[in-house]
């Protein structure tokens, strides 16, 4: 029940993040929605009673919530980024799209309702917010939208991890964080160059 | 691996025959070849693949050693690329022979069900089950007779041929060709066996075809090496209209016949393998004597270089099938098939053979009109440029070379028996009948046809009475003791001069005139008359040039459609540049609608439905508006 | 113990990149051969052999992929001793390139060596990561866009294969638990897996994002650009190394679904790839630089391999792979030399390197750009009859012969398209512009020598048999 | 075989009469004073006489040529059919053989006009090639219809069996063959309308544009040729396509055979006066009458058997 409500305020976050002229409030827009995540995963985690997907939430709520979304803040101070961020796709259109997404994703997941035993409309969500990301990604030109685009697809994917397959290996779930990480400071070090260049 | 049944070996003879005395030439040749390692290499290897192709056993080995005498052709036509002309000609070839590769290449792979190991006779098994044998059929002779150069895949020829070094040309047109009609024999015989009618009049048809065409084209050429290319694709027609014969009574249960008209076939592949070189060895001694391939700039090279005049001549007379040559026999050979039409119980076939007997006349007048103009304007009269005035006999190595050549064209005039009893062991190898008995009833002396009330030839007797009466002649003019004087020619008062003589353009003037509506040649005509007579000029100058059948028609359609498309594809493909989100994510949005469809339940309703929506989001996200 | 062979001379390498001496980068292609002899080891060991739990398992397939890849890497690094001879690189770039490559080793090694969806996954992505930075050595605006570039799309695509993993997982997990991320088990288990609909959307996303990491329809021009854009042995990585970690996730991925629906794995991957080939042969009609050209018949070679798995020619798929990974990085590294008198100058390219190794370079290049469209006896020409019979065979069995005879057929044409082109292209390189005096140094010589010879081996018969007997 | 070797003798002695024979009756028709009939022998036995004159730009080619145009011809008159029924006649040659054998003799005339670099020569063997090529399809396909009329290839066999069974079954295509073997005789020895012997205009000439600087016995030898040429395509004609009379005894039969000829030329000679010559680019009109014709006695002995 409350998942249900968890998965609804992911997407409508998500969504919103898509109507967004402001850079800031991309940010805080995303780390709303990685709280959002972490929530659930503690959620689902308790409820399966899980190490691994606790850790994982608490993970999420430290690195996604906080930790990124600081950075991302810092880093646009330190190198000045474009902050006013209008979407290149005309809203009519996004919200037209929207929706549009939703309904074909929950057309696509209909076969698999009968075949798994967790709710097929996890998948659905999840991939709806997959394809939302990357809308996020194309209605914007500059590269700071860009990343947190990637990073929603990312909470999309850890989204798919945790309510439709109940917890992927502990394992696998750190070396997806240990990437973000090396992600970050890829990311950090063209920045430089970028500031050593200009 | 390999394999040496008859057929192997008489092919493996035809490429020994025409590759040793090409050896000995192209020795001759070589010092005036620059990059002679590049040419040593190629050339070898050439002649090796080409053996290795005629007795290589199963279809790997096949394709191999076809791939490899494509590449070393084409190297080898690269070998003294100075001008662009050569460059072009060689990547043409390349890619032609590439597009009947490919052909091959299915074929194969349907006949072999991809284990391209097996043998021959195990692809029998499995072509005899495939649905649709016309459709191997028809990748067999693209993929052969574009190689063979028949119409309408001949275009190459007369690029390609004239600008390899003529050991090459000799070679290519002498011996690679026949590689291809190996080809048709093995795998007509051994795997695409037994033919239904309409192959046999097919293969009849394009013979038919290409004889006349290149021989026309023949005519119209004055690069003597194009001239010399052109007459091949000739040839290969006369080839294949003997060996259409020998399908279509095949089919129809003749096999006496088809028999006759095979060996016809495979009698005059070697007639022409052995002139044809010969011609391009000739070609090649006087190219490199007068440092040109135009055959306006020759003439009275017959003073400067008789070995090569003499070995000229032979060959001339023997390809424009005049007795009692080799290339007379085994016309008369391929006729005699024909006129055995008339045992066939189908009357429209027996109606539509006169037509190929018509062509096949025809293009025999033709050639004979050919190669006057040839030798005539090449070697006689009055030298046509200051090179051609001081032109001399080739060195030793390059006369040897044609005189071995020359000496198997008359082997194969005067062992005719000797030879038609090989191919007739080759038709026993393939399953069919063994003719030789009723070829040569009575001795060796007279050469029967196998057709009922049909005719007799007697080579030898009419070589004999010919030269007997020559000879007969000659001493009587000699016991004349006619007294002779030396004085000019006698034209109107006026001195005669290289300008004043005719031309090959001119010769072939009232032919081209004639034919005018298949040649379509564009003319330049540029005359400095003076105070406006039209009559009355102090300088003009004619050139005509003559396009190969089809080339604008099939070829340069096809290139300019390559360009237009590839034009859209390139401004497309730049989207990604700037859209690469909005094309991943139409990418997925049609991957995975496709995959509901077709993966759970398919109905033509949602396809469309998916197809408007991709075009929709397409124009939105990916083309957007214009700004 | 196996594992700490295989990573520690990558770790040997990233300390000894840190050390700021001009001699050090010496020691660097040596590291890089230390590679090597664990993966020989490895190699000769009896299969499937655990290095690491289940989690890496070395079978005949990986060891061959890691071979490959490894020689690849000693030859890229030795090309790379002279790179500051035919473009400016400082000693600090250099230093820096090596750290990434040792990073860019090790996330190959697991990805490669790995039997677990996860554990590939991390390598891909680790290894991803650390050449955004390879291609950021080139100091220009244009290699920075296309870091960036290559930062993103790489980042889209790494995650579509994740996304694609996880739906798969999900798929296999009812029946398999925990497990179900090895690639083994769910092999064995293919046919149980309770939601098939689930498991095929998850390999399509997945397929999606591998195919758009190796640049097929419809992203096929930024590999291109990102080569064009960072220094030369980079693109030899791309095209000898990377591919080859997405190439084998995909094979592995592809058995999968074979087991599951082979009849929607073909037709996907055959209109797939039909489709690139279709766009990249009318891009490569038009392609005027080398490494355009060059990096669009790789993922011409791709498709290929890819279409040759997927219809049953296991071998003839491996055996285009083995000489594509030698040929590609190949040409790639002698672009750089061709290209010393300025880019997009293709007339006479070849014409100019005189002396012992001149006369070796220009043979030896010309016969990689004649074996790269499949001239005999270039492995590549076995490689395409045996993979085209197959695609025949299968043609033959499936209830619409005709159709994809037809389309093979296109294949073939679209693929004499590029036959086409490249014999143009090395007319016009030996035959045509100007001869001028140009210089090939040792080590690329060597490692073109080393890619040649590598390739001959790859036509021995005992390899071929080797190659029969991996699937 | 006497008969044989007395024929042979005969035709080869009665063809410079022939040719003469044509000339008178065209200027007696023309209300001309006629030349004798034996204007023929008189300009050989002149020409023999004469002495050789040999252009210097002439090469070897021209001192052997002649005797090539000739051999051939002498050669085709041993193969002949028998003019006397039961008369030795050569059975192993057949009428390939023999337009193959009249092609040779052609092709080195066409390189004799083409050796003295003299404009007119190449003229004549340009023109000549041209009428050649479009000759011998339609030679061929005569052959083809007669052959299957006579039920044999070879010429000898085919006048033995024509003489000895006419088919009257196959009227209709035997007259075409006819007709189009007739048009071939013209055209074959250049007479008026494709060419005319008589005139040196070099808008006309063909035959003579190429023999135009041969002199003394070399122009013998040609003329020669050209009246043997004649005398086989008469002959041809007579036993092809008026089997008949073989059965008389040989005098009488001989000057049957004899009479047969003398109205072919007198037929040539009557088609010389009542037509003009043809312009070159109208010859293949007519040579396309041959063809049609040739193609048309085909087609009905297959289709009506007629």
């Amino acid at each position: 029940m409350g998942v249900d409500f968890f998965i609804g305020l992911f997407l409508a976050t998500l969504i919103v993040s898509l109507f967004t002229t402001r850079l800031y409030r991309l940010i805080l827009w995303y780390s709303m929605n990685s709280l959002v995540l972490g929530i659930l995963a503690l959620m689902v985690g308790k409820a399966l009673d899980d190490k691994a997907m606790l850790i994982t939430g608490v993970a999420t709520l430290v690195i996604k919530a906080v930790g990124i979304p600081y950075m991302l803040k810092h880093f646009s101070e330190k190198f000045h980024f474009v902050r006013q961020i209008p979407p290149q796709i005309k809203t009519h259109y996004a919200i037209i799209l929207i929706p549009a997404i939703l309904v074909f994703t929950f057309y696509l997941s209909e076969p698999i309702t009968h075949m798994i035993e967790g709710n097929a409309n996890y998948v659905a969500i999840s991939i709806s917010s997959l394809f939302l990301s990357l809308l996020l990604m194309m209605e914007h030109r500059h590269v700071a939208p860009k990343i947190i685009g990637f990073l929603s697809m990312e909470n999309a994917l850890f989204l798919l991890g945790i309510t439709a397959t109940g917890g992927m290996p502990m394992l696998v779930e750190l070396g997806i964080f240990f990437d973000l990480l090396m992600a970050i400071v890829v990311m950090n070090l063209l920045f430089h160059k970028e500031e050593v260049q200009s | 691996m390999f394999q040496f049944d008859t057929l192997s070996l008489v092919f493996t003879a035809l490429i020994v025959l025409g590759a040793v005395p090409n050896l000995f030439y192209s020795h001759g040749y070589l010092p005036h070849i620059e990059r002679k390692a590049h040419y040593r290499l190629h050339y070898l290897t050439f002649v090796f693949s080409m053996i290795g192709v005629v007795v290589s056993a199963n279809a790997l080995m096949f394709l191999l050693f076809w791939e490899l005498m494509s590449l070393t052709s084409w190297q080898l036509i690269l070998t003294e690329a100075k001008e662009k002309k050569t460059v072009d000609a060689a990547r043409f070839y390349f890619l032609m022979t590439h597009f009947g590769f490919v052909f091959l290449l299915l074929f194969f792979l349907i006949a072999t069900d991809g284990d391209l190991e097996i043998g021959f006779s195990a692809m029998h098994g499995i072509v005899s089950k495939f649905a649709y044998p016309t459709l191997l059929f028809f990748f067999i002779l693209l993929g052969f007779l574009s190689k063979a150069g028949a119409v309408p895949l001949h275009v190459w020829l007369p690029y390609a041929h004239p600008e390899a070094p003529s050991p090459v040309s000799a070679l290519m047109s002498g011996v690679m060709l026949k590689v291809a009609i190996y080809g048709l024999f093995r795998f007509l015989f051994n795997v695409l066996y037994p033919w239904p009618l309409e192959w046999g009049v097919v293969i009849l048809v394009i013979g038919s075809l290409s004889s006349l065409i290149g021989v026309l084209y023949a005519l119209s050429e004055h690069d003597i090496k194009a001239l010399l290319a052109n007459h091949s694709i000739e040839n290969i027609g006369i080839i294949l209209i003997g060996f259409g014969m020998g399908m279509i009574f095949g089919s129809m249960g003749l096999k006496v016949l088809s028999s006759f008209a095979f060996i016809a076939a495979l009698f005059h592949t070697f007639n022409h393998m052995s002139f044809k070189s010969l011609l391009f060895m000739g070609a090649g001694a006087v190219l490199h004597q007068t440092h040109t391939k135009n055959i306006e700039k020759y003439g009275g090279l017959i003073k400067a270089m008789p070995v090569t005049a003499l070995t000229f001549l032979l060959a001339s007379v023997s390809i424009s099938a005049l007795p009692p040559t080799n290339g007379f026999l085994s016309e008369w050979m391929i006729f005699q098939s024909m006129l055995s039409s008339s045992h066939l119980d189908n009357t429209s076939l027996k109606l539509a053979i006169p037509f190929a007997i018509f062509a096949l006349a025809m293009t025999g007048g033709l050639a004979i009109a050919c190669f006057v103009k040839a030798y005539g304007i090449t070697f006689l009269g009055l030298h046509r440029s200051s090179n051609a005035k001081h032109a001399h006999e080739v060195n030793g190595w390059m006369r040897a070379g044609m005189i071995l050549m020359a000496a198997v064209v008359l082997s194969l005039m005067l062992f005719t028996p000797f030879y038609i009893g090989w191919f007739d062991k080759v038709l026993i190898g393939l399953g069919h009948l063994s003719v030789y008995a009723e070829i040569f009833p009575d001795g060796i002396w007279h050469m029967h046809s196998v057709g009922m009330h049909g005719g007799v030839v007697s080579p030898l007797i009419l070589l004999g009475a010919l030269l007997g009466v020559t000879a007969l002649l000659m001493f009587g003019y000699k016991a004349l003791h006619v007294k002779e004087r030396i004085h000019r020619t006698w034209s109107c008062g006026y001195r005669t001069s290289a300008r004043t003589q005719y031309s090959a353009t001119g010769f072939a003037g009232p032919i081209r005139r004639f034919f005018g509506w298949l040649y379509k040649p564009d003319e330049h005509f540029v005359k400095e008359s003076i105070e406006g007579y039209s009559s009355k000029f102090s300088d003009s100058h004619y050139e005509v040039h003559v396009k190969p059948l089809f080339e604008t028609t099939l070829y340069e359609s096809v290139a300019k459609a390559v360009n237009r498309i590839s034009y859209w594809v390139y401004r497309l493909s730049h989207f990604e540049q700037t859209r690469y989100a909005a094309m991943i994510f139409n990418l997925m949005l049609s991957v995975l609608f496709s995959y509901r469809i077709f993966a759970h339940e398919f109905s033509w309703a949602t396809l469309l439905l998916e197809g408007m929506v991709m075009l929709i989001s397409i124009k939105i996200l990916i083309i957007g508006e214009k700004q | 113990m196996m594992l700490t062979l295989l990573v520690l001379p990558a770790l040997v390498m990233f300390v000894a990149s840190l050390i700021k001496h001009p001699k050090i980068k010496l020691l660097l292609p040596v590291s890089s051969f230390a590679i090597l002899l664990p993966i020989v080891k490895l190699f000769m060991l009896p299969k499937p052999y655990a290095i690491w739990g289940d989690y890496l398992v070395a079978d005949r397939l990986d060891t061959y992929v890691l071979l490959v890849s490894s020689l690849v890497g000693i030859g890229v690094t030795l090309a790379l001793l002279t790179l500051d001879k035919h473009v400016k690189v400082t000693a600090k770039a250099y230093r820096r390139f090596y750290r990434f490559f040792a990073i860019f080793w090790v996330g190959l090694i697991f990805s490669i060596l790995a039997n677990h969806m996860g554990i590939y996954w991390i390598g891909l992505e680790l290894a991803t990561l650390s050449t955004v930075y390879m291609i950021k050595t080139n100091h220009t605006p244009a290699a920075h866009k296309e870091a960036w570039n290559y930062m993103i799309v790489g980042a889209i695509a790494i995650s579509l294969v994740l996304f694609g993993i996880i739906l798969m997982y999900a798929s296999a997990k009812p029946i398999l638990g925990e497990e179900a991320m090895q690639f083994n088990l769910l092999l064995a288990h293919a046919k149980e897996i309770p939601s098939p609909f689930l498991f095929e959307m998850g390999f399509a996303i997945a397929t999606v994002g591998m195919f758009v990491k190796m640049g097929f329809f419809p992203m096929n021009l930024w590999l291109a650009n990102i080569e064009r854009a960072s220094f030369y042995p980079v693109a030899a990585l791309f095209s000898g190394i990377l591919e080859s970690a997405v190439i084998i996730g995909f094979f592995r991925f592809s058995k999968i679904a074979m087991e599951v629906n082979y009849a929607h794995l073909f037709g996907f991957v055959f209109v797939y790839t039909l489709l690139t080939i279709f766009i990249v042969a009318f891009l490569i009609f038009r392609a005027k630089d080398f490494m355009r050209l060059f990096s669009l018949s790789g993922v011409e070679h791709m498709a290929l391999i890819a279409l040759f798995w997927v219809s049953g020619g296991t071998f003839a798929a491996l055996l285009h792979f083995g000489a594509h990974a030698f040929l590609k990085p190949a040409l790639f590294l002698s672009t750089g030399v061709l290209e010393s008198r300025g880019k997009y100058r293709i007339a006479g390219a070849l014409r100019g390197y005189s002396g012992k190794k001149g006369e070796l370079f220009w043979v030896v290049v010309s016969l990689f750009l004649l074996a790269i469209i499949s001239l005999p006896p270039s492995p590549m020409f076995f490689s395409e009859l045996y993979g085209f019979g197959a695609m025949i065979e299968m043609a033959k069995q499936s209830d619409h012969m005709l159709a994809m005879i037809a389309a093979i057929l296109l294949l073939l044409i679209l693929l004499s398209i590029i036959f086409y082109r490249f014999v143009a292209v090395y007319q016009s390189m030996k035959y045509e512009g100007e001869e001028v005096e140009k210089k090939v140094y040792a080590s690329e010589l060597f490692a073109l020598v080393l890619f040649a010879l590598c390739l001959l081996v790859l036509l021995l018969p005992v390899s071929f048999s080797y190659l029969r007997s991996i699937v | 075989m006497t008969a044989y070797l007395l024929t042979i003798f005969l035709l080869l002695l009665i063809a410079p009469l022939l040719l003469s024979f044509i000339k008178a009756l065209k200027m007696q028709l023309l209300y001309k004073k006629p030349v004798s009939l034996f204007q023929g022998y008189r300009n050989f036995s002149k020409l023999m006489q004469k002495e050789t004159i040999v252009s210097e730009e002439a090469s070897v080619m021209t001192r052997v040529a002649p005797f090539l145009v000739l051999s051939p011809l002498l050669v085709t008159l041993f193969f002949l059919p028998p003019v006397v029924q039961g008369a030795f006649y050569v059975s192993f040659v057949d009428a390939f053989t023999i337009t193959g054998l009249i092609a040779l003799s052609t092709f080195f005339l066409m390189l004799l006009g083409l050796d003295s670099a003299s404009a007119f020569g190449g003229m004549g063997s340009s023109r000549e090639a041209f009428i050649a090529a479009l000759v011998e399809p339609a030679m061929v396909l005569t052959v083809f219809s007669v052959s299957m009329m006579a039920g044999d290839l070879g010429v000898g066999q085919a006048g033995v069996n024509l003489a000895a069974h006419f088919p009257q079954e196959h009227t209709a295509s035997f007259l075409f063959a006819a007709i189009s073997f007739f048009i071939l005789l013209i055209a074959e020895n250049g007479r008026i309308p494709v060419d005319n012997p008589e005139t040196h205009l070099e808008l006309t000439m063909v035959h003579e544009a190429m023999i135009l600087d041969i002199t003394g016995v070399y122009l013998a030898i040609i003329e020669t040729a050209a009246s043997v040429k004649f005398v086989i395509f008469a002959s041809l004609f007579a036993s092809l396509f008026l089997p008949f009379g073989l059965q008389y005894d040989v005098p009488i039969a001989v000057a049957l055979f004899l009479a047969k000829l003398f109205l072919i030329a007198a037929a040539v000679a009557l088609i010389e006066v009542n037509t003009a010559k043809l312009r070159l680019f109208k010859v293949p009109n007519l040579l396309g009458i041959a063809i049609v014709f040739a193609f048309l006695s085909l087609i009905t002995f297959y289709v009506l058997g007629a």
